[in-house]
């Protein structure tokens, strides 16, 4: 018995790296206590963190998978779980099992597509492995742009690598934007929505969102201004998950399950579902 | 096709009993409840259980795992052993069809191991209803309790108990009682059949259908006015589903010893007004969405994951023990729109 | 989680002798959120306090626990230490471990190892510790004395001369106190009134002190900084601010029979009077109970006589209402009743008498113009017996009289034997004690002069009875030292009587909500380190309500009150107790079971407008805790039934975390 | 205190600022012993002490609760320990209605001056709880484990 | 055998809707079988008509619905009160749980309801239909054809001790008011006291074993109407969904009674709705005897803004270890 293997008996992770990347979101590296990953996943995945007597949650696994030495987690601080990981430092170990989730389908209909992401807030955190998963096989696709907007310049997450790396990637042009104008920010100042109309794309992109509903909402109604149709458009719901394995009762919108038939859904999918999300 | 005489019953528990646990309904004062075989225990003439047997296969509680942690680390504790073999005997046509459906979400990938142990590690023994009640609508489902499943089907007359193998664990337990029952023709069988389906024909519930739900129906149902008046007076507690036995929804939670942490599982409800709250809200806030959600499941969302599979056997219990009498027949029919 | 500090302190050997405290910090070392764990041998003194001040600095400690002596020694040390270190103060626990662990384990496995458990409970509560910041409150810079006596005089004093205003609250018609009412004083004999009347004279004239003469407090409410007060003034049917103390008025009164209290009965008085000739204020008083015009509307000669017209028969009581910011308690003492004494004849004979009628006795404004003549008969007595301890240090006689010793009446009757012997020579003066007790500034020579200069027999034994036979009273007792029985044939017996604290306290107590000992004393804050404050903030002890004392005493204790009072009242703001209770709106029914259990009135409710779980606002009505006047009692916090309601620093997370860690 | 083989029951005694932890302080100061077993959990008052941390202490394996306040008339809240006096004679009472043993629950007024008294209260607390052995009826076993 | 019938009350309720004193009413809707009555809400004549039923199966207490519903819409609700429902009516508005300016409440009298259990124990399974008559009720069978008993045998149990026929609280009375009873409540608490420590112990793990922590007895509780439930709040330290540990299950019952204790008006309910068959009322029951007998009669919401005996003292209560004594003295 005690050799069969239990997805919900977790492996121990360790947190090698604790990286602050706003005021109020961290990213922690993670790995097994011999130093490797713990499992392997694909973009858009999520892995279930545990500290025991504090309690489960999921998270999207936000490095990429062709990293093979680990595993980083974007984690903004909401509630208990997430309080206690805030101060958490290195060496401590917590729990981990996964993957959970349908990835995004970089393997298929991404291939070949002109890719847009929009993004706002931690929202960047699941759409991160996407974006560097197609970095790193960037001939598999098209051009890319990267629409990310945040309440100001601190909040934007993983502000050092989209500074460092994705700007100064050929063919992937970054839109960054903050929702109200500051000393020290040259850049685009207002929400992203509008910013995404402003920037007017093309309709031939297939569009990857990620953010807060409201925000998500308005995209949409942009995008579509601009001509797209809901089958372009990609999202995650990954909070919405609880058990990662499609039993606990939960995460269900009409008869899809979040975590087993998501949580990526293409809005026209997501349109069919009722309104419960 | 087995048979003994009804009072060669106690030999048949006492022959089950040597090689595995064995379960049986016993009467207590607080009505019939599945209780391990003892000496002198006698089987239940009631129609069903108070309490489901889901528990034998998805308990109220059960631990998980545990966790030592010291300072930074922490340890896993692998707590799951190997089950002992059981046997859970006098299960209602029902009741039985419920493992089925609770089996569609334990045992699919990623199965659950600790629901599969018991499960590979029980044998059930049906048996057929001779009086059903006016809150029976297991035939809304195409259940003839009449004809119950599970690894030995089982059928009392008056006299004699008739035994069917189902399923090689069945066989396997017939085996075992060779020495007690005798070979028998299906005729007594046939008749009690006819007798108790002539008698199903007539429950007031007879007429119940649940044709007009089933797979892909969300839209038509999801929005119906009528959630807001059914729902309305609902206390929110959990007892429907946890009388159900098909309601499975759980909660892993943790609990701090002082020595360690217990991770363990538990019923959870999706009528309490926490089920869906996690860190970013709560996507079902009302009473009216949680209702909905509980039924659009076992109507809809089930079968349309399930091959049309109702997650309703129609067993009756929460229509006996909702402390406001509002129940799936109720919200069957008005939302169905039929008297 | 915090990051924690444990600090273990060896107290010396007074923990470190059964507690072995360097198995205690390693131990803690190993608890959730502990990061840094020593100990030293004083964390009090100034090099351990700088070894918590530098780990804070270097560990970033979030939280201190100091494992050491009792709370109630040094808890605010650290706390002082842990705010000079930038750390709020309320992240600092203290875990016992020598009152209730060292002092009283002999053994050392197991002193260090309930020191360790005790130190992991603090270090749970610690980990639910939040800052807290203590709330302001004004402070009406008026204090508020209560009772007239030396202790309230000085009190008053010492308060107004530096510039506070002050209101004594006396219930008598005038202040002055018991030490009015005694002739001379111990040990030095100069004449009390003439020390007292100059500083009841000061009172009157000062400009910051107002007198309530014959008034009482009927109601306090608010806290420290902030009481609100109710005073009834009696009616005196005097116009006070119009009689000219003249005296004519009780003079003329016909109605002569009042029992004068002033003279402990031994006399009467008119129905009009002032208490006595330095009496302040010297305004008359009409004692309605006596007066004929009050009684039955016949008479009002006084009205006529009055040539300042300050006669009001229709006075009604009156309440002022007045805000302070502190209040003094100086109820003072009486004998106690001699009523359950009947051995010693006090209620059969005159000639019995206690020690304070034996004063007015001698007192030269007393019912015999000083002369020491016998109640009874007025001859002169020739044979004084004076009995020591009636119902003081009566421990098993509790229903008589009182466990503790009074304190002055060794000191009084030998004041009371040399001073007859000096008088009237003629006169045999017998004392029976239990011991005498002697140890003040210059008291065991005073005791000596007695027995030695002026012979007075001092008998170590108790009187059994006293007998009162024709004209003489008959006293048995034995002579413990020669182990024989004594008759003795005495004029008069004196009855040195327990002293109780005034009948006014106890139900002042309650309004101060002060706590009070068994025998109604006022306990104070901390019997060595605060003896004059009250555990309730902003209430203050003087003289005897807090326990016997004579005069030196009193007055010191008076201006040390004082000195309390003026710290108190300089202050133009004042830092709450932050350990008070807190609602959770959206957890509270509005329900009013904490408001009703309040007994500060703290909780009051308000009507809000909430976005409920379900996407509706609703008004709620929710309650509302006033933070300067909680005092963090957490009745409320019990009575909630939602748990809305918890206390700071006294969360019910905390208490459960320590719960646990001891139940572990 | 070593009844019953050794055997120490767990007593967890709640003690108000005011008097009762000062009673125990004086105990201390005065070097009166009390079994060790007792662990005191300061509160501000006696009606701090919510059924939920007795029942607590008794789930994490404690034996005996004891709660110590200031006399009744003397509470420093002047009634918080009258609320006390109602809330656990009530509760106490239930207790035993569940079959709870009487004798592990108790409430005892001790004064600051009182330290003779908490450590004879604690005394003949600790021996009455002995006596009756571990807490069963209220246990919980993962505790235990 | 209800003396009002559900004719005259839906009469009144037209008549109060029509006239626009109320906006809906709080009725008893007919179910799938005769026993199986669901509160809800009428808002019209013809609703009331088709659906609204008083009868012997009329037990649901609407007083705690009435918190949800004057917050729902303007306009008053029409609510009908039993007697026992009008003690946690006066209950929950001491606790200023519900305006009651947004309230019409009628007072109607109760004969005691019957329990459906009790019928099926005493006339076999397969109820197609109940019909009252008088003091006997008929009850129509699946496999026994009409069998007929008295009413009196199949009484609810709260019913049976009834504790008073007097409505409390209403705006306006349908017949007349009964009096105060009083009843034998308290013999089942006092023949468990009399029981020892073991045997008191024994029963009730039995009977709380059986706890599925379904929180029905909370939830139709009208005493119960706490905002969030310390056992639903993740942050009070107790919060716990399941029973893992028969300790939880004690726990969970005696701090719910606890909270409720002063404040339970007695009305059964808990019992009733209980899946499991578990007295819960008994421990309700013990805390209101104890009550009584410690600090003086009192009933909860039997005078709105009464002050409950845990947020009120005298001076001389008894003490804790007088008060379980006294249990003891009692039985001996």
């Amino acid at each position: 018995m005690a050799n069969i293997e239990e997805t919900l008996i977790p492996k121990i992770g360790v947190i090698t790296d604790v990286r602050i990347d706003t005021p109020d979101v961290k990213t922690f590296r993670v790995v097994t206590p011999d130093g490797k990953k713990a499992f392997d996943h694909k973009p858009g995945q999520c892995a279930m963190l545990s500290i025991p007597a504090v309690g489960e949650a999921m998270f999207s696994i936000t490095s990429s998978p062709t990293n093979t030495e680990f595993m980083e987690f974007s984690i903004k601080k909401c509630d208990c779980v997430t309080e206690w990981l805030h101060q958490a430092e290195v060496g401590q170990q917590i729990t981990i099992r996964g993957p959970y989730g349908n990835p995004f389908p970089v393997d298929d209909e991404f291939a070949g597509k002109d890719l847009l992401f929009v993004a706002g807030g931690i929202g960047l955190a699941p759409l991160r492995s996407v974006i560097n998963y197609c970095r790193h096989y960037r001939d598999r696709y098209g051009k890319i742009d990267i629409v990310y907007g945040s309440r100001s310049k601190a909040d934007l997450v993983d502000y050092n690598e989209i500074i460092t790396e994705w700007v100064t990637d050929d063919g992937i042009d970054v839109h960054l934007t903050i929702d109200n104008a500051e000393e020290g920010w040259d850049g685009h100042v207002g929400f992203v929505p509008n910013y995404v109309k402003e920037l007017g794309f093309d309709t031939n992109k297939t569009v990857i969102i990620c953010g807060p509903p409201i925000m998500i909402k308005f995209t949409l109604e942009g995008l579509m201004t601009l001509g797209y149709e809901k089958t372009q458009v990609y999202t995650t719901m990954e909070l919405r998950m609880k058990c990662g394995v499609g039993k606990c009762g939960r995460c269900n919108i009409g008869d899809k399950y979040v975590c087993k038939d998501g949580p990526v859904f293409r809005c026209d999918q997501l349109e069919e579902l009722p309104d419960e999300y | 096709m087995r048979k003994c005489k009804t009072d060669a019953l106690d030999a048949v528990f006492a022959e089950i009993a040597k090689s595995s646990l064995l379960y049986i309904p016993t009467d207590t004062e607080k009505g019939a409840e599945y209780k391990k075989w003892s000496d002198g225990m006698k089987m239940s003439n009631a129609l069903n259980t108070v309490r489901s047997p889901k528990d034998f296969f998805f308990p109220q509680t059960e631990d998980l795992m545990e966790f030592k942690v010291n300072g930074k680390e922490i340890e896993v504790i692998d707590t799951r052993s190997e089950k002992e073999d059981f046997v859970v005997f006098g299960v209602r046509a029902c009741d039985v069809k419920s493992f089925e459906i609770l089996d569609r979400v334990f045992l699919i990938d990623p199965c659950d191991s600790y629901y599969a142990n018991r499960r590979e590690h029980s044998t059930i023994v049906s048996v057929a209803c001779t009086r059903p009640v006016e809150t029976c609508f297991c035939q809304t489902f195409g259940i003839d309790a009449a004809a119950p499943e599970g690894d030995v089907s089982c059928w009392k007359t008056d006299s004699e108990v008739y035994f069917k193998a189902n399923t090689p664990k069945g066989e396997a337990l017939l085996a075992k009682l060779e020495g007690i029952t005798v070979d028998a023709d299906d005729k007594d069988v046939t008749a009690q059949q006819e007798k108790t389906r002539e008698i199903m024909k007539k429950l007031p519930l007879a007429e119940l259908s649940a044709d007009k739900f089933g797979a892909g129906k969300t839209e038509e149902f999801f929005n119906a006015p009528e959630w807001d008046e059914l729902s309305e007076s609902c206390l929110g507690c959990g007892t429907c589903t946890f009388v159900c036995p098909t309601c499975q929804c759980y909660d892993i939670k943790d609990y701090n010893t002082g020595h360690g942490v217990i991770r363990f599982r538990c019923w959870d409800s999706c009528m309490y007004s926490d089920f869906t709250k996690m860190a970013h809200g709560n996507p079902r806030l009302t009473q009216k969405e949680r209702f909905r959600q509980r039924f659009m499941h076992k109507l809809v969302y089930y079968p349309s994951n399930n091959d049309g599979l109702f997650s309703c056997v129609g067993c009756g219990r929460c229509l006996a023990k909702c402390p406001i009498s509002m129940n799936i027949v109720k919200v069957m029919k008005t939302i169905g729109k039929s008297e | 989680m915090q990051r924690i500090g444990v600090f273990v302190c060896w107290c010396g050997s007074n923990i470190a002798g059964t507690v072995d405290v360097e198995a205690v910090s390693e131990a803690l070392k190993s608890e959730p959120g502990v990061v840094f764990s020593t100990n030293y041998q004083y964390m009090c003194s100034q090099a351990g306090q700088d070894i918590i001040k530098n780990a804070i600095a270097e560990h970033k400690l979030t939280g201190i626990v100091v494992c050491s002596c009792s709370p109630r020694m040094h808890e605010a040390t650290f706390r002082k230490t842990a705010a000079a270190a930038g750390l709020n103060p309320y992240m600092v626990e203290i875990a016992n471990i020598r009152e209730q662990c060292s002092w009283i384990h002999k053994d050392m496995a197991t002193g260090t190892e309930k020191a360790i458990i005790l130190g992991k409970a603090a270090v749970a509560k610690v980990n639910l510790n939040a800052p807290l910041t203590p709330g302001e409150s004004p402070v009406t810079k008026r204090a508020l004395v209560i009772g007239g006596g030396i202790a309230g005089i000085q009190t008053a004093l010492d308060i107004a001369d530096a510039g506070f205003p002050v209101d004594i609250v006396e219930t008598k018609p005038t202040i002055g106190g018991k030490m009015a009412q005694l002739d001379k004083t111990f040990p030095t004999l100069d004449c009390a009134a003439c020390i007292l009347t100059p500083k009841m004279v000061d009172v009157a004239q000062h400009e910051n002190i107002r007198i309530f003469s014959y008034s009482e407090v009927v109601e306090v409410g608010g806290f420290v900084g902030n009481f609100d007060v109710k005073i009834k003034k009696k009616a005196r049917y005097v116009k006070e601010d119009v009689c000219t103390g003249c005296g004519i008025c009780t003079e003329k009164c016909p109605m002569k029979k009042a029992p004068n209290e002033f003279n402990m009965g031994m006399d009467n008085r008119p129905a009009v009077y002032i208490p006595f000739a330095q009496a302040v204020p010297k305004v008359a008083t009409i004692d309605p109970n006596y007066c004929n015009m009050l009684k039955n509307g016949k008479c009002g000669l006084c009205a006529k006589v009055c040539t300042a017209g300050a006669i009001d028969y229709t006075q009604k009581d009156e309440i002022i209402e007045e805000k302070y910011g502190a209040i003094v308690a100086a109820t003072g003492f009486n004998p106690i009743s001699m009523d359950k004494f009947d051995e010693y004849a006090y209620n059969q004979s005159k000639d019995v008498i206690t020690s304070l009628e034996f004063e007015r006795l001698t007192n030269a404004a007393g019912p015999t113009a000083g002369k020491l003549l016998r109640p009874s008969d007025g001859e002169h007595p020739h044979t004084i017996v004076f009995v020591q301890c009636v119902g003081s240090r009566c421990a098993a006689c509790a229903e008589k009289g009182k466990e503790y010793c009074s304190k002055i009446c060794c000191m009084y009757t030998a004041k009371h034997a040399m001073l007859t012997r000096d008088k009237y020579p003629d006169t045999d003066v017998y004392v029976f004690y239990i011991d005498v007790r002697t140890p003040g500034k210059s008291f065991d020579e005073f005791y000596r002069r007695a027995v030695e200069e002026y012979g007075v027999h001092y008998i170590k034994g108790m009187v059994g009875k006293v007998s009162p036979e024709g004209n003489k009273l008959m006293v048995q007792a034995s002579d413990l030292l020669a182990n024989k029985q004594l008759h003795i044939e005495a004029d008069l017996v004196v009855l040195a009587a327990a002293i109780e604290p005034d009948k006014s306290a106890r139900p002042l107590a309650t309004m101060l909500t002060a706590s009070m000992d068994t025998n109604d004393f006022f306990t104070e804050a901390h019997p060595k380190l605060r003896p004059v404050e009250s555990p309730t903030a902003g209430v203050f002890l003087s003289g005897t309500c807090q326990g016997p004392k004579d005069i030196p005493e009193t007055v010191s204790q008076a201006s040390a009150a004082a000195a309390k009072v003026i710290g108190l009242l300089a202050k133009d703001k004042l830092t709450g107790n932050p350990c008070v209770a807190h609602s959770d709106e959206l957890m509270c029914n509005g329900c009013s079971s904490c408001e009703r259990v309040c007994p500060y009135g703290a909780i009051t409710y308000v009507d809000k407008e909430f976005r409920m779980p379900d996407r509706t606002t609703a008004i709620r009505r929710v309650a509302s805790v006033n933070t300067a006047v909680c005092q963090g009692c957490g009745a409320c916090t019990v009575a909630c039934p939602s748990g809305a309601m918890d206390l700071n620093g006294f969360k019910n997370a905390q208490i459960m975390a320590e719960v646990d860690a001891i139940c572990k | 205190m070593q009844v019953n083989n050794g055997y120490q029951p767990k007593i967890v005694a709640f003690c108000c600022n005011w008097c009762s932890y000062a009673g125990a302080d004086l105990a201390g100061n005065n070097r009166l012993a009390y079994p060790e077993n007792v662990k005191i959990i300061k509160v501000p008052c006696s009606c701090r002490v919510n059924p939920m941390f007795i029942l607590r202490a008794f789930q994490r394996g404690a034996d005996g609760v004891i709660l110590c306040g200031c006399h009744p008339g003397d509470c420093h809240y002047t009634s918080g320990n009258y609320y006390t006096r109602r809330r656990m004679a009530l509760l106490f009472s239930m207790l035993n209605f569940l079959g709870i043993e009487k004798e592990r629950t108790r409430v005892e007024w001790v004064s600051a001056a009182e330290g003779a008294k908490f450590a004879a209260t604690m005394n003949e607390f600790c021996e009455t709880v002995a006596a009756l052995g571990e807490n069963k009826r209220l246990e919980d076993l993962r505790c235990k484990r | 055998m209800q003396k009002v019938t559900s004719e005259l009350l839906v009469k009144k309720a037209s008549e109060l809707l029509e006239n626009g004193t109320v906006t809906r009413v709080l009725g008893w809707k007919k179910g799938e079988f005769s026993y199986d009555l669901t509160p809800a809400v009428f808002e019209s004549g013809e609703e009331l008509i088709k659906d609204f039923v008083f009868s012997d199966f009329s037990g649901a207490n609407f007083s705690k619905y009435l918190i949800k519903e004057t917050k729902k819409a303007d306009g008053k609700v029409l609510v009908f009160l039993k007697p026992c429902d009008s003690y946690s009516f006066n209950q929950l508005l001491t606790e200023h749980r519900f305006d009651r300016e947004k309230v019409y409440a009628i007072g109607i009298p109760c004969e005691g309801m019957a329990d459906v259990d009790k019928i099926k124990k005493n006339v076999g399974d397969g109820i197609i239909d109940i019909i009252s008559d008088g003091d006997r009720i008929v009850v129509k069978t699946l496999y026994d054809g009409d069998k007929e008993i008295a009413a009196d045998d199949v009484k609810a149990e709260r019913c049976i001790v009834c504790k008073s026929k007097k409505c409390v609280a209403y705006d306006e009375l349908l017949g007349d008011n009964g009096e105060v009873i009083d009843s034998e409540r308290f013999d089942e608490v006092e023949k468990l006291e009399k029981m020892t420590d073991d045997e008191r112990f024994a029963f009730w793990q039995n009977e709380l074993s059986r706890c599925i922590r379904c929180n029905a007895c909370r939830d139709v509780c009208p005493a119960c109407t706490c905002e969030k439930c310390v056992f639903d709040n993740p942050k009070s330290g107790v919060e716990n969904k399941a029973i893992s540990d028969s300790f939880e299950e004690k726990m969970f019952h005696i701090i719910r009674a606890f909270h409720v204790a002063g404040r339970c008006t007695d009305c059964g309910e808990c019992s009733r709705v209980c899946p499991q068959g578990i007295p819960l009322h008994l421990l309700n029951r013990k805390f209101i005897k104890d009550i009584n007998e410690f600090y003086g009669e009192y009933q909860a919401g039997a005078e709105i803004g009464s002050r409950a005996p845990l947020v009120n003292y005298t001076l001389d209560d008894i003490e804790p270890v007088d008060a379980v004594k006294k249990g003891e003295a009692d039985n001996a």
